[in-house]
Formats: C-alpha cells, structure tokens, sequence
C-alpha cells in the first residue's frame, strides 16, 4: 500500500529492537537507579554520619564520606553511651529485646497459624465473626488499648513481667497473622485435607504433618513481620517492661534523647543502625520468600 | 466382622439423603443401592452435586439429614477414617512433603499399624501399581500417570471395601486418560472392591460402570448399566449428555401412514414400526432422537437402498433402516475423525448428525439421503422430556 | 457400635474450637471488651484514674472545640490523603517496573523493601537528621552556593506534615510494591497478549485492563495502608515531637497524651472513640466486602 | 535492699546530680537502681503513671510535686511519709515551709522535695552580645531591643525548644517578670478570667510577640539543644529554669564570666518554688518499705542536699547548709529566697489538664500567626474553665 | 492490497525460525509455508512448543534468527498490531472490566476507528457469532462457550488476514468442546481467512485442519492433510499420538511364507501382501502399528471368515482382511463407548487393542481370532521410527 519499493524489500520492516541500551532500557534503569539511590540515601547517611568524628560533622556536609574513619561512635553506642546512670549503652538492651522478640515471635506465630488453620479449614459456627472482630482490632491504635491492657495484665497478674510484654505482642501481631495464615491454608488445595482427614489425621495431625510442612514462605513472612514489629516495638516495651528488662528501642531512645549538650549525631545514628540491624539482616537473608509468602497470604482472599 | 442390617449385596446405602447449606440445598432425599464389588459411576454436569455426594459418603461433609450405611452399618455421624473407604481426588491430593512410601504409608501410622504390617501393605500396593522404583521419590518428581497410581496408592493400602474417585482422571491428558482408564478397570477387575467413581465425561463412564448414575441439580435422572442408558435414556437430558459425538434431536410429531405410526417434521416423515417403545397417539407433540451412528446418509440419485449399503458402514446398515422418504437433506459441515466422519446435516430445517465411514466422499452443500435405525432412537414427550 | 445418633453439634470439631480459644478470646476479650471499656469511660470525667462518673457528651464537646484535636484530624487527612495517594502510585509503578523482567530484580527490590524492616523511629531519626536545616539538605545546597535555597520542613508549620510524608513513604512503599508486585504476577500473560495484538499502548493497558484486574489486591493493599495511617504516632514523635508547636500533631498522640499526660482519661477515651468510629467507618465496607455473601468454592 | 529510682534526668547536668543522690544512698548499704526515662518528664510520667496503677510500681519515683501525683495519692498507691517527716523534723528544716505543702494531702506527707527549681531566669550569652556589638542586656526590654543587632551578626536572638512546656514556661515567666507578683497569683491561682483578659495581660501577650520574632530561626526541640546554642554563642540567650545552669557548668563555663543571668527576666524579682520531688508507691515488701525511708531521709540530708544541687543548679530546699561553692546565679537565687520573695509554681496551682491546654496554645502561638490580641482572648477562656 | 514477492497463494511463511532462550533453543531452524485461507493446525505434546511457534508469527516474542512474512511482507521486527493478525488465548484473555462491547471495541478505538464504523464492525462480527444479546454483559456472566465466541469476536473486528488460536477450547468440557469445534469450522467456512491453530488435541485437529503439523520437541514431525496423517503417519511418535482409541503397536520381524512377506511376532504370524509401502527385507526388526478399527475379532470356532463378518463391522469388514493365521488372542479388558467397544487384547504376548460393535458378545477371558486390514496399518523401523 505505500511505497511498493518498500513494501518489496525483503528486508524486515522495522528495526529490530531492544539491544541492550535501546531507549526503553535506559530509561527503566535510569528510573530504577535513581529511585533506588533514594531509598538508599538515608542507609548512606546513617552510616557514613556515624563513621565520623563529631567535628567533621559540625563542617555539615551530611553526605560527604568520612575524611577519618572512626568506630568510635559504634563502640559508644554499643557499650559506653548513657542514659541517667547506666553507662552501658545498647548491649544490654541488645539482649533483652532477642529475650522478649523470640518467645514472643514463637507464640504469636505458633498462635496464630493454629488460628488461622482452624478458621481456613475446619470453620464452625461463628469463626467468621469472632475473625471480623480479630481484623477490626488491627486497626486499634496500640495508644486505645494501653489502658484496658494495663487492668488486664494487672488482673492476671502479668503486669511488668516478660511474659506480660510476650503475651501482649502475641495479642496484638494476632489480627495479621492470622488473616496471612488464613488466606494462606485456605490457598492451600482443599483435597489435600480432605485426603488427609480419610487417612485418619485430625485436626493437630493435619496441622502438623501435613499443612506445617507446607507453609514455609507464610512463616517467613510471618517471622520477618514479627520480628521487625516486636523488634521496633517501643511503646509495649516502655510501658510493661522495668528498666533492667528495657528493649533495645527503649535504649535507643534514651541515648537519643539524653542529650548531653551538643547531640551527638554519630553516636546517634551507630546505635540507630545497630538497633536496626537484626530486622535487616532477616530481611535480606529472606527477601525471596518473603515475596512469595506475601504473594499467598496477602493476595490472594 | 460387621453386623448385617442390609441385604448381604449392598456395599453402600444412602438412604433420603439432604444435604444443604443454610438455605441452599445441594441434594434432596437422595437415595442409592450400591452392590457389593459394584462399580458405579455418577455422572453429570459441572456442579450437579456429584462431589457433594461422594464427600457425603465419605464423611468429609456434614450431611443435613438422611442416613449412610457401608457394609450394613450406619456410619452416618462417624468419621471417615472408620468408615472403610479410601479416596483418590481430581488433583491427587499427594502430601508434597512426603515422598510416596511417606504418603502411603501416612494413613496407616494414623491408624497405629506395626511396622512391619505397614511394609507389607505398601510392597502389596506397589507392585500391584508397579511403583515399586518410584518409592522413594516425592510427588513433585512424577508425571501425571505416576501421581494418578500413587493416589489410588494410598487407598489400596488401607484395605479398604470401598473405592471413592473424585474425577481422578480430568487433569490428564486425553492419551494418559485413555490409559488410566483402562488400568483402573483392571484394577476393579483385579481386586472387586465395591467403587464410586465420579466423572463428567461420559466415556469414563460407559467404559468403567457397571452402572451409571446420571445426577443433574442434585437429582439422580437415570441409575442403570451403561447400555440400558445409552439405548433407552430416560429422558431427554440423558440422551443428550451420554454419546460422542452427541444424540441429535428433531421436533415434529406423530403422523400415520399406511396404518403405520410415523414421525413427522417439515414436511418429512419417518416410519415408526420398529420403535421399541410406545409410540404416542397421532398428533402427539414429540421429539425424535437419532444418534449420528443410527442414521446413514446415501448419495440422493441412488435413493434409499444405496444409504443403507453405499455410505453407512454402521449399525444403521445392518439392521432395517427406515428411509426418511428420499426426504433430502444437505451436508453442512464434514468433521473427518479419523477412524470415521461425522456430517452435520440440514434436515427438516433442523440440524442432524449422522456418522459415516472415513472415505464418505460428501462435500458440504452435497445434497444425500438419509436412512434412520429407529429400532434404536428414542422419542421423548415435548412436555415432560421423559422418554416413550 | 453403630453411631445412629446424631451427635450434639458443639463437640463436633471439638479440637478446632478449643484452638480457637486464643482467638476468641483475644478477640472478644481484649478487642471488643477494650473497645467497649474505652466507649463507656468516654462518658465518664475520669482523670488519672477511670472512674464511672458519667458527664454524657461534656467530653466530647470538648474534644470538638479543642485546636488540638482539629489539627490533629487535619493533619491526618492531610497525611493520610497524601500518604495513600502517594504509596499507591509509587507502590505500582515501582511494581510496574520490577515486572518488566529486568535483570537484577532481587536487588531493586530489596533495596526498596529494607526500610520496611526499620522501626518508625529509627526512620523518624534519620529523616529528622536529613531534613535538619543545619546539616542536611539546605545545608548542602547552600554550601554548593545557592545561598537562598531554604528546605527546611521539619521546622516550618505549614510544611511540617508534607516532611513526615517523605519519611512515611520512604518506611512503607517498599511493602505496597511487594504487595502489587505479588498482583501483577498474578496476572494472566495472556492479557498482555491479547493487548499487544490489539495495539494497546502499556500504559493504556495498565490503565484500563490491569489495574481495574488488580482491585483485590488494591483493597487488601487499602487496609493495611489504611491501618498504619490510623495509628500514626511513632513517626510524628520520633521526627517532631508533634511540633513546631502544634502543627504535626495526630490523633493517636492526642490520645496519649491525654490519657496519660494531660491526666485526663475522659478526654483520652473520647478522642480514642472517635477514631474507632473513623476505623469502623472504614472496616465495616471491606468486611462487607471480604466475608459478605461470597463464600470459598 | 534493691531499689528502682525512675526519673527523667538524663541531661548531662542531671546525670550528674541524679549520681549524687545514688551514691549517697549506696552508701547507706543499699542499692540505687537507676532508671531513668529519656526525653523530659512528659515522656517519662506516663509510664510511671502505668506502671503504678499496673500493680508494678517502682520504689520511689519522680514527679514535679504539685498536683501531677494527686489522684494516685487519693486513690493510696502511695506512701504515706508522715512518721519520717517527724522523725526527721522536716517541718522546721525545709525552707520555704510552703514546699511540704505541695507534698500534703488531707494532713498526710506524700514526698519528698528534694530541690527547689526556679522558671524565672533569662540566661544569655555574653559571648553572643559581644559578637554583635552590644551590650549585655540587664532586663527583658534590653534584649527585645538587641534582637535585630543579634540577628544582623547571623545569631538566633532568642533560643526556644519547640515543645509546649518551654514555651508556656516562657509565657510564665513573662507573667511574673513583667505583670508582677499579684498579676501572676490571680491569673494563675484565682482563675480570674476578667483578669486575663485585661490590659496588663495585654503587656504580656505583645511581649510574647516579641519573643516569637526573636526566637523563629530557633530549629531545636529539646531545652538542653536550646541551652547549647546559647553556650556556643549560637543564641543570644534562652528563658529557662535554673536547670539550665547544670548546662553551663558541664560545658565548663562560669557565670558572670561567659554567660549572664537574668532572674525574673531582669524584671520583679519573684521566683516560683515549683520543684522536683519523690514519691514512694506504697509496697508489699517489708525490707523495701524500710529502704523507702532511708532514701527519703538521705535525699533530705544537708550533704547530700548541697552536692545534688550543686549539680543540679537548683536551690537545696533546706535554709539550714552551707552553700559556699555556689556560684553567681545560685546566689541571686539564694538571695531571693532570702527576701522570701517565694511564690507558688504553675504546676502546684494548675491540674495537668490546664497545664497541657496551656502549652498547646502556647505552641499554637509560636508554631503559627495567631495574633497575641487573639491568643489572649482564648487565654481568658482557658483560665474560666480552669478547675 | 500488498505487493507479493512470495507465492500468491502463500498466506503465512516461516523461515528457517529460531528461537532460544538464553542457550535453552526451543525452536531450532523451523520453516512453515501456509496458503491463502488455510487451517493449519499445530498438534503436539505439551512442551513441545506450539504456542512459542505462535507466538513468534503474531510478533509476541523477539525471535533469534529466521524470518515471519505474512502476506508477503516480511514482518519479522513489526509489531503485533501491525502484522494483521487476530489472536484468541486459551484463558480467553477477555478485559474482565469491560462489557463484551468495551472488549470488542477496545483495540479499534485504539486504531482511531471512528465510532460509526467501530459499531458497525461490532454489529457484523456480533452477528456472525450470534452474541448480540451478550454484547453488554461483562465476561464474568458469560458461559465459556461465550466467553470463547467473544474472544474469537475480537479478533474478528479486527478484519484482519490470519488467525491464530491457542488451544481456544481445551478449557471447556467434552460437550461444549465438541460443540464449538463445528462452530469454528463453520467460521472458516464462512469467513476463508487463513487460521493458524494450536491444540493437543488430536480430535480437534482431525476435524478442523486442511494441514496438520505434528510438533515434538520444536520439531515438524509431519506436515500433511488429516487423512495422509492418520493413514500414514511418517513416523512412530505421530502414529501414536493421532487417533483415537490409539494405534496399538507389535514389535516383530519381517518373515516370509508363501512368496509373501510377514509380520512375525511371537510365533503368529501376518501376511504384508496388502501393504501399502516397502516392506524390507526379511529378518529385519520391525514395528507394526495397527488402528483398533482395522482389525477384526472373531470368535474362533468360526475361524478367519467369521471374524470378518460376524463381529467387526468396521472397515476392517469391508476390504479384505488378513487373518492372523487363527493365532488365538485373549480379550483382556472390553469398554464399551457407548457406539461401539474397544477391546483389549492379548496377542503374541503384546497388548492390541481392536474396535468392536457395541453388541460384540465377548467377556474378558474369551479367546478370539483375529482378522487385520493390512492395507491401512503402518510399518516402522525399529530404529529410526521412520514408517517404511
Ligand atoms: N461450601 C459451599 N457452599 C455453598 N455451595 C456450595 C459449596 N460447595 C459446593 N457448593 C455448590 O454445590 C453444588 C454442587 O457442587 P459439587 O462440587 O458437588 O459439584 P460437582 O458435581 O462435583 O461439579 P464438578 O464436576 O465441577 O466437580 C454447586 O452448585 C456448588 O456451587
Ligand atoms: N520464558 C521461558 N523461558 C524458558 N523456557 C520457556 C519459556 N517459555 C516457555 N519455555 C519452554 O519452551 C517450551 C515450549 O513451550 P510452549 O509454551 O511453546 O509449549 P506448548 O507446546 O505450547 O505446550 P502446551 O501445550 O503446554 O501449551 C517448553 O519446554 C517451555 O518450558
Ligand atoms: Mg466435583
Ligand atoms: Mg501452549
């Protein structure tokens, strides 16, 4: 139809696309670069600040890297910064967040999978609503609920124990958890649990011997969204814990806070890292499946 | 070993079975006899209920009213591990976890067989299923046909009485299919358990039951053996859902000729004498069922005699075709299948399908005639769809 | 031996109910029971301690003409609009984007989706020492010699939120595009397919094919958004303390704040009604959506 | 025995004091188990707060006294002290007598002051002044008057924290140094809203204008940050509380010398005694009840008074010990409690909830452009509904 | 409307196509010429790479090397929209959101169509597919046969030269497939445009293809109409792939009785006289593939004639059938498909299968003779698989 010349060549019409650094691929690269630097600018910030002596900061180029590297900070935020009289930094903190972060995150998990098993695959009168009620309290700010809770634990007789602050992060990680492990069993092919049911299994056998062994990437998800909340958790750990069981966030807000003249911002940002380095490292051990489990749990209904 | 309450001969008894969901009922007062080492096929539509009955019968569903007898006893209200059955699902439903001595063995560990018991029964099964190599594998590592075994695998070692098959063949392959199919007749053969086997497809059916119940909206059509609802469906829905390709239907009514009852639609008729069934008064409302192996298509110039030697290899040559009265009717579409063709014809304004031999020699458009074996159509009421 | 009798309906799966104890009674107990508890008290002019002295409406008139409060629900529109707005869009174009089998994906992905491990606080921090007009940003631009430059957020009123935006979505986005990310995987290849063949431009595609094909994933995405943006607290303490002066204020610290600073409870549960009513108002609709009438097949 | 001091001093000047009280009480044999709360006592007292109504109370714990502990008095979660007062005799040591005050209800002692803090200072950096080229000024007037001067040398003229408490403490202190002694007692402790409302309240509300000009550029939050960049020379000066002074002494500066002090912002010489005290949640534990009162005797013990507040910067709330090493401004300060010229504090006079309203429209002042005419008129309100 | 530098009747043509991922090569060297107005049909196993193949003429994927003309342009590097080509997707792949008109009308307005003559397209192709009625429902409330229609409907508008189906129909069930196929084939009928059509269903591919290619591995195996491909097949996977019941295979060698080459196999024997092919020499190891249908069971008493006769009436009856020298097989297993019965046999120690009337009269067990139409079965080399 147009230029029969053309229309006769035997060449291809069309250039033939999409080389390595066609117009396309430098802009999706170029858009992803730069998006990745912002979200890495901050990370950069945290780390080269806290490499640096107080002077260097004063000169105010944030972005700069150290002229002197200095681990310093590091070590004062770890061991020496302090808060009123203890001088001992993070490292105590540091042990007592894993000591309220694992058995919390075991519990919670524990809970919550049984949870949401039973409500995916062996529903009963009412499991929907008493799961409705469960998924409204995941929108309660935590600040509503620190009151009712205080009673509680105080009637029970929890209040300022671990296994108080265990038991209130096994609470409230309840709600998300058990809507992922839901969505999660309920992906899972229902034959399966009915094959399982004629091979005589229960309910815990199913559980365990059948659904457990499957649910691998929901577990992941459910580990890392867990431990980043009960790990960063600060308000459950200031208000039902004792100065000796303080977590690490707590620790970090008292060095961050207890501004001894000038702040120093080194110091600062070596305890945020190091305060943040336990989600991070889970989260990058287990990025993929984390992935994965939020493509099962979270995405499908 | 268990108290008899039935007759020896009945395997499984459903008696008026109800099964709803809040107000949504799925089956209602269904009943059913399964002899023993029977081997019955539920066939229907999607969503017709057959899952519904099967997971009934196997405990898995709470039914809403009616009773469940396995072996003369009620086993209504007990789990479906105590009932005697094994299962085999559509998608196999094999522990991905556990490799397949894991998943045959599952079953029996639950149930606290002794070691050595539990060996002896999966060396049994296995090589029954000749998956002896294949043990020590997980699911993930076999193809269709070796997941197919291992499923029915898992029922074979529990020793069960009764077989239940959940579509156990509709994810494969037509070829596998065809296969498996035959091994589980073997099976049956082998082993005379009593089986219920769901299906949809209707080849499964007539090639595996010793009788067919065809079930739609939850309500059994049609309980009979296979050739009794090929010949003789019950009612118009059977007829058109059982056959490959399909039983065509023609509108018309009852006329007479010569003192003979005929079938009448425009304008054609067809002689009705050899219908084995009760032909209905003359003016009667009907509709005549032909399937394409009934009805042969002969080249128009050599009328009705050449229909019945010249282009119809089948049944319809055979037995006493009754001519259609050189009513012509016209090839619209030729589906060569190979062995044979089916034609899709234009006849009485309506559309038929007769079968022919692979080398017919019609073209669409040809114009042929057409010979009906009515000693095995069926005719239908136009009212109530039942047949005459 | 035969169990002709039909056996009582509460001892069936009776192991199922019993695991659900924790459920039940976390939610009945603790969330229902609290909500319930907080209502009651809202009526009551308890100070320190609650105590049923009930005032009926006297708390929330006063919530009702008090700034605070309004500029606290201001700033969480203001936020929350934002926030939403902003997530979502970022969220599914970086998803967008990672879809288009490009290589090293992990590592984008990653290095969107690590602030997501960091705390609020910790965030709070960084940001607050980014945005700080001494050394960070404003700083720098003006050493390099534009001397007027001024992006000063944290410490300007009316730009106060719009920084606490910035930090927000540097924390969240990174869950939204994992979240997106899982849907867009979802989808039939075929679609794009068949939009090819028809000429539809990509963005077109997106636009009207595939992500009207996403809703689930939207309003899954929708909640949790939605629930971060209702407890907002954390971030607002860590980067400006709710100042300068009121001007980042939110519901959640007005909350706490009057429950346990102010010592007035009443005016706390008050406030703290008010936004489970605000919860409710979005929940109720989803639940609608995710349990009404629709059954698992 | 083991006890849990929790407190909110975590600045350097009060790390150090707060180390004066522990190991004065270490000494007795006993163990002070430090734990502290960062972040100022608006973070701090909540969590006390919880922890005393959860059942789980600390030993002995920090409140402004006032009325901040009153209901959790009233409702017996805390110790009665009356029968150490008497042994100790504290109704004739402690000076002025009106600091038990705050500690009693219904006739029954409830804690223990253990300093007496001061709002009404004008700290100022003489390094700042000199920088500017002007003199350093003797009252609030001077200062307003050099602002433009200070912010032509590139300094923040006033250094103001952006959290309510500072800036309602400013505001305060205005009251007091400006409207006098009789405008401050009304306003504040008769709720005279008419009063508020009226003309010479009027003089405050411009004054506060004036400050919020002189402190915009001022980007910090906490007080010790602003006490730091008058330090630096940063700042021309800071309305604080005498705690600032534990600042300066940390950095190493002396008064009169580097920095000057204004008492009642170089206006009426008044001082507010509001101040820190402890009080002791009642207990189980017998052993632990007895360590209460060795505490609360330690904390009062003239030794322990003058090396707490040495470092503190605070005045000792005992007229009985010597303060020798006191420097500049503890003697102003000193003298005017002397003078008797002692008033009560805001935080005895007002409820927590007055006090929280009182600084959100103070940061609603400084954070936005309400008009001090407008700003006025809702402190009038504020103070009718004051209970 | 294009100039042609390929033959005029050349409608599709693939040239020497490959296609690799990374070092994975799924096509390799692959060349396809399909005429003016064709069916070509793609037939192969899953995997084999049908729908790559597809995909790669509708410009879907970046081929490696090779060249795609369609009607004689060469449009290796344009895009899909470009190339005058309707696609419809195995998922159907309708927009979900949009009524059955938005989908129709989605791609012309794209095209800047104006709005008469996008309606007036919509109306033709809602005409031809009979979905007026549908036009403004969503496709969640349409059947799968609908959905299927207005999937192929968008093509349809498109007006375009080429067609291509991915397995359009192996989503639906047995009936409704067997009914849409004639419903294709009627389309092309109509419509003449040429169609390119994946399936691995060799039913399908049967009725509907003027040409089938049978795939392996990337691979033509055979390029031929449906009758050359099921009559003789080039090699043994296409022989055993197509037809349905499968051609049963015996293994053996050539003999020689009479002057007359044989099919021995464990010690029956069958005369190749009538074979259409070079038979090889004797001693060499062969395969002898025979469809069900072409051969004949009888009983034994009545020996050769009878079996021609009395129980196959298929085409095995009609041409002269070979006996097997009344070498006795044993009917293993017999389903019944409704028209007639497969029956399973054992015949010198291999399994056979032969087609039977419906009312066959045999049980498992019975010993039968048999009777082979020689002159349809197929010969293969042992080696290469090559048929002789
Ligand atoms: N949990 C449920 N709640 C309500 N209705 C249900 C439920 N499960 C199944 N149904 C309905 O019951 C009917 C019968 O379902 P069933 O699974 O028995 O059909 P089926 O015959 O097995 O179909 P298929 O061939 O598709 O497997 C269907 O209409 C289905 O929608
Ligand atoms: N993106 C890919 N990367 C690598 N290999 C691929 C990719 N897509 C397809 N393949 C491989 O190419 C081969 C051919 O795939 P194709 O989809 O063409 O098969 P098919 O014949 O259409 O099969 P089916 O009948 O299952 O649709 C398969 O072995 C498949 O694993
Ligand atoms: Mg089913
Ligand atoms: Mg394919």
């Amino acid at each position: 139809m147009a230029d029969p010349v053309a229309a006769g060549r035997a060449e291809p019409r069309g250039t033939r696309p999409r080389r390595a650094l066609s117009r396309r691929n430098v802009m999706l690269y170029g858009v992803l670069i730069v998006v990745a630097l912002y979200y890495l600018l901050p990370l950069y910030v945290m780390v080269v600040t806290s490499l640096k002596g107080m002077p260097e900061i004063r000169l105010g180029n944030i972005f700069s890297p150290p002229m002197e590297i200095t681990f310093e900070p590091w070590v004062k935020a770890w061991s020496e910064a302090c808060t009123g009289l203890n001088c001992d930094g993070l490292s105590r903190g540091f042990w007592n967040s894993v000591r309220i972060t694992v058995p919390s995150v075991v519990l919670s998990i524990a809970i919550a999978s049984v949870n949401g098993y039973a409500l995916a695959n062996w529903r009963f009168r009412g499991s929907e609503v008493f799961f409705a009620i469960l998924i409204f309290g995941a929108f309660i700010p935590y600040q509503v609920m620190l009151y009712p809770i205080v009673i509680m634990l105080r009637e029970i007789g929890l209040y300022g124990t671990l296994s108080g602050l265990v038991l209130v992060h096994t609470i409230f990680g309840m709600p998300i958890l058990t809507l992922l492990f839901r969505n999660y069993f309920a992906s899972v092919p229902e034959e399966l649990f009915k094959a399982a049911r004629v091979d005589g299994a229960g309910f815990w056998g199913i559980y365990f011997k059948i659904m457990l062994p499957m649910s691998l990437p929901i577990f992941v998800v459910a580990i890392i969204l867990q431990v980043t909340g009960i790990w960063n958790d600060f308000l459950f750990g200031v208000v039902y814990t004792k100065p000796d069981t303080y977590p690490m966030t707590v620790q970090l807000n008292n060095i961050v806070n207890s501004v001894q003249g000038v702040k120093e911002y080194n110091v600062n940002m070596a305890a945020t890292i190091i305060t943040g380095l336990v989600p991070l490292v889970i989260y990058f051990i287990s990025g993929k499946l984390f992935v994965r489990g939020i493509a099962a749990g979270a995405v499908k209904g | 070993m268990n108290q008899m309450t039935n007759p020896a001969a009945t395997s499984v008894a459903v008696k008026d079975l109800r099964l709803a969901y809040g107000s949504l009922t799925i089956l209602d007062d269904l009943s059913l006899d399964i002899g023993e080492g029977e081997f019955i096929v539920l066939l229907g539509p999607s969503g017709c209920g057959k899952s519904t009955l099967l997971n009934c019968i196997a405990g898995l569903l709470d039914i809403t009213d009616g009773q469940i007898w396995i072996k003369g006893r009620n086993v209504t209200w007990e789990e479906p591990k105590d009932r005697g059955i094994g299962m085999v699902f559509q998608s196999y439903a094999l522990y991905p976890q556990m490799t397949v001595r894991g998943n045959l063995a599952f079953g029996l560990k639950n149930a606290g067989l002794p070691r050595g018991e539990i060996d002896k029964r999966i060396a049994r099964a296995a090589e029954i299923l000749q998956i002896q190599p294949l043990l020590d594998r997980k699911p993930a590592a076999l193809s269709g046909g070796q997941r197919q075994r291992v499923a029915i695998g898992r029922a074979l070692v529990r020793d069960v009485d009764v077989f239940l098959f959940d579509e156990p063949l509709s994810n494969l392959d037509a070829k596998l299919r065809s296969e498996l199919r035959v091994e589980i007749k073997r099976l049956h053969q082998q082993l005379r358990n009593t089986m219920i086997y769901v299906t949809h497809d209707q080849i499964e059916a007539l090639t595996l039951a010793d009788r067919i119940a065809v079930m739609r909206g939850g309500i059994i059509q049609q309980l009979a053996d296979p050739k009794t609802i090929y010949n003789k469906p019950a009612n118009l829905f059977v007829a058109g859902f059982i056959g490959s390709p399909a039983m065509t239907f023609l509108k018309g009514q009852i006329g007479e000729r010569d003192g003979v009852r005929t079938f009448e639609a425009g304008g054609s008729t067809i002689a009705l004498d050899q219908y084995r069934g009760e032909v209905p008064a003359r003016g009667t409302a009907v509709i005549l069922g032909v399937r394409p192996e009934h009805v042969a298509a002969g080249h128009v110039a050599a009328g009705h005699g050449a229909a019945g030697h010249g282009a119809a290899g089948h049944g319809a040559a055979g037995h006493g075709a009754t001519g259609a009265g050189g009513a012509a009717a016209k090839v619209e579409i030729d589906e060569p299948m190979g062995s044979d063709s089916l034609l899709w014809l234009r006849f009485a304004g309506q559309a038929l399908s007769a079968r022919a031999p692979a080398e017919h020699g019609f073209k669409a458009g040809d114009a042929v005639s057409l010979g009906f074996d009515i000693s095995k159509a069926s005719l239908f009421d136009t009212e109530t769809e039942q047949r005459l | 031996m035969a169990s002709d009798t039909r056996p009582r309906r509460p001892f069936r799966n009776l192991s199922a109910k019993i695991a659900s104890i924790p459920m039940i009674v976390t939610a009945v107990c603790v969330f229902l029971g609290g909500t319930l508890w907080t209502v009651v008290y809202s009526f009551t002019n308890s100070k320190l301690l609650p105590r049923l002295n009930f005032v009926g409406l006297d708390q929330y008139d006063r919530l009702w003409s008090t700034p605070r409060w309004l500029v606290s629900i201001e700033n969480l529109a203001i936020y929350g609009v934002l926030s939403l707005i902003f997530s979502f869009v970022i969220g599914f174009l970086l998803a967008a984007l990672l879809d288009q089998k490009i290589r090293f994906e992990n590592t984008f992905r990653t290095i969107f989706l690590y602030p997501f491990a960091l705390s609020f606080i910790v965030t709070g921090l960084v940001w607050q020492w980014i945005l700080n007009p001494d050394f960070g940003v404003q700083n720098i631009v003006r050493s390099l010699g534009w001397e007027s430059f001024t992006f000063n957020p944290l410490y300007d009123a009316n730009l106060v939120m719009y920084g606490i935006v910035l930090a927000g979505l540097w924390q969240g986005t990174g869950l939204i595009m994992c979240l997106m990310l899982a849907g867009l995987r979802g989808i039939d290849e075929d679609i794009w397919k068949a939009a090819r063949v028809d000429g539809i431009p990509t963005w077109k595609t997106y636009l009207y094919v595939v992500i009207p094909m996403l809703r689930p994933v939207f309003v899954t995405t929708l909640v949790i958004v939605m629930a971060g943006i209702v407890k907002l607290y954390d971030l607002v303490v860590a980067m400006t303390s709710g100042g300068p002066g009121n001007a980042s204020e939110v519901p959640a610290k007005y909350v706490y704040e009057f429950m346990f600073r102010a010592q007035n409870l009443g005016q706390g549960f008050a406030a703290s009604t008010m936004m489970l009513l605000t919860v409710a108002i979005i929940i109720i609709p989803w639940a609608y959506l995710e349990f009404g009438g629709r059954r698992r097949g | 025995a083991d006890l849990e001091v929790t407190h909110w001093w975590t600045s350097g000047g009060e790390a150090a004091a707060v180390a004066e009280l522990a190991k004065a009480f270490d000494a007795t044999g006993n163990k002070w188990v430090d734990g502290a709360i960062a972040g100022s006592g608006d973070t701090a007292r909540p969590i006390m707060v919880s922890r005393i109504t959860g059942g789980d109370p600390m030993a002995a714990t920090q409140f402004n006294h006032g009325r901040q502990a009153e209901e959790l008095v009233a409702s017996g979660l805390m110790r009665n002290l009356d029968e150490v007062a008497a042994a100790e005799n504290w109704k004739d040591v402690i000076n002025p007598p009106s600091l038990l005050e705050g500690c009693t209800l219904d006739g029954h002692l409830y804690c223990v002051p253990v300093n007496i803090h001061s709002w009404e200072w004008l700290w100022l950096s003489n390094q700042a002044f000199a920088d500017a080229g002007v003199a350093v000024p003797t009252n609030w007037d001077e200062f307003v008057a050099a602002g433009p001067a200070l912010e032509k040398a590139g300094k923040v003229p006033l250094a103001l924290g952006q959290q309510g408490w500072q800036m309602s403490g400013l505001f305060k202190d205005l009251v007091l140094g400006l409207g006098g002694k009789d405008l401050y007692l009304k306003v504040y402790g008769d709720k005279d809203s008419d009063l508020a409302g009226g003309a010479d309240m009027a003089k405050v509300f411009k004054a506060l204008g004036d400050a919020r000009t002189l402190a915009k550029g001022s980007n910090v939050q906490n007080w010790n940050e602003a006490t730091a960049m008058v330090i630096s020379g940063k700042a021309g000066g800071q309305a604080m509380g005498d705690w600032a002074q534990g600042e300066f002494q940390v950095a190493g500066q002396v008064a009169g010398k580097d920095y000057t002090c204004l008492a009642g912002l170089g206006g009426a010489q008044y001082i507010t005694t509001g101040g820190d005290a402890f009080y002791f949640p009642a207990l189980e534990d017998e052993e632990k009840s007895k360590a209460q009162e060795v505490l609360a005797e330690v904390m009062l013990s003239p030794e322990t008074q003058v090396a707490f507040n040495l470092k503190k910067g605070s005045l000792p709330v005992r007229g009985d010990v010597n303060l020798e090493a006191a420097n500049d401004c503890m003697k102003k300060g000193l003298a005017i409690l002397k003078e008797g010229n002692v008033l009560k504090s805001a935080d005895e006079l007002l409820s927590p909830d007055t006090t929280t309203q009182l600084n959100d429209l103070m940061s609603e002042f400084f954070s936005t452009e309400l008009t001090p005419e407008d700003a006025q008129a809702r402190f009038a309100e504020l103070i009718a509904s004051a209970d």
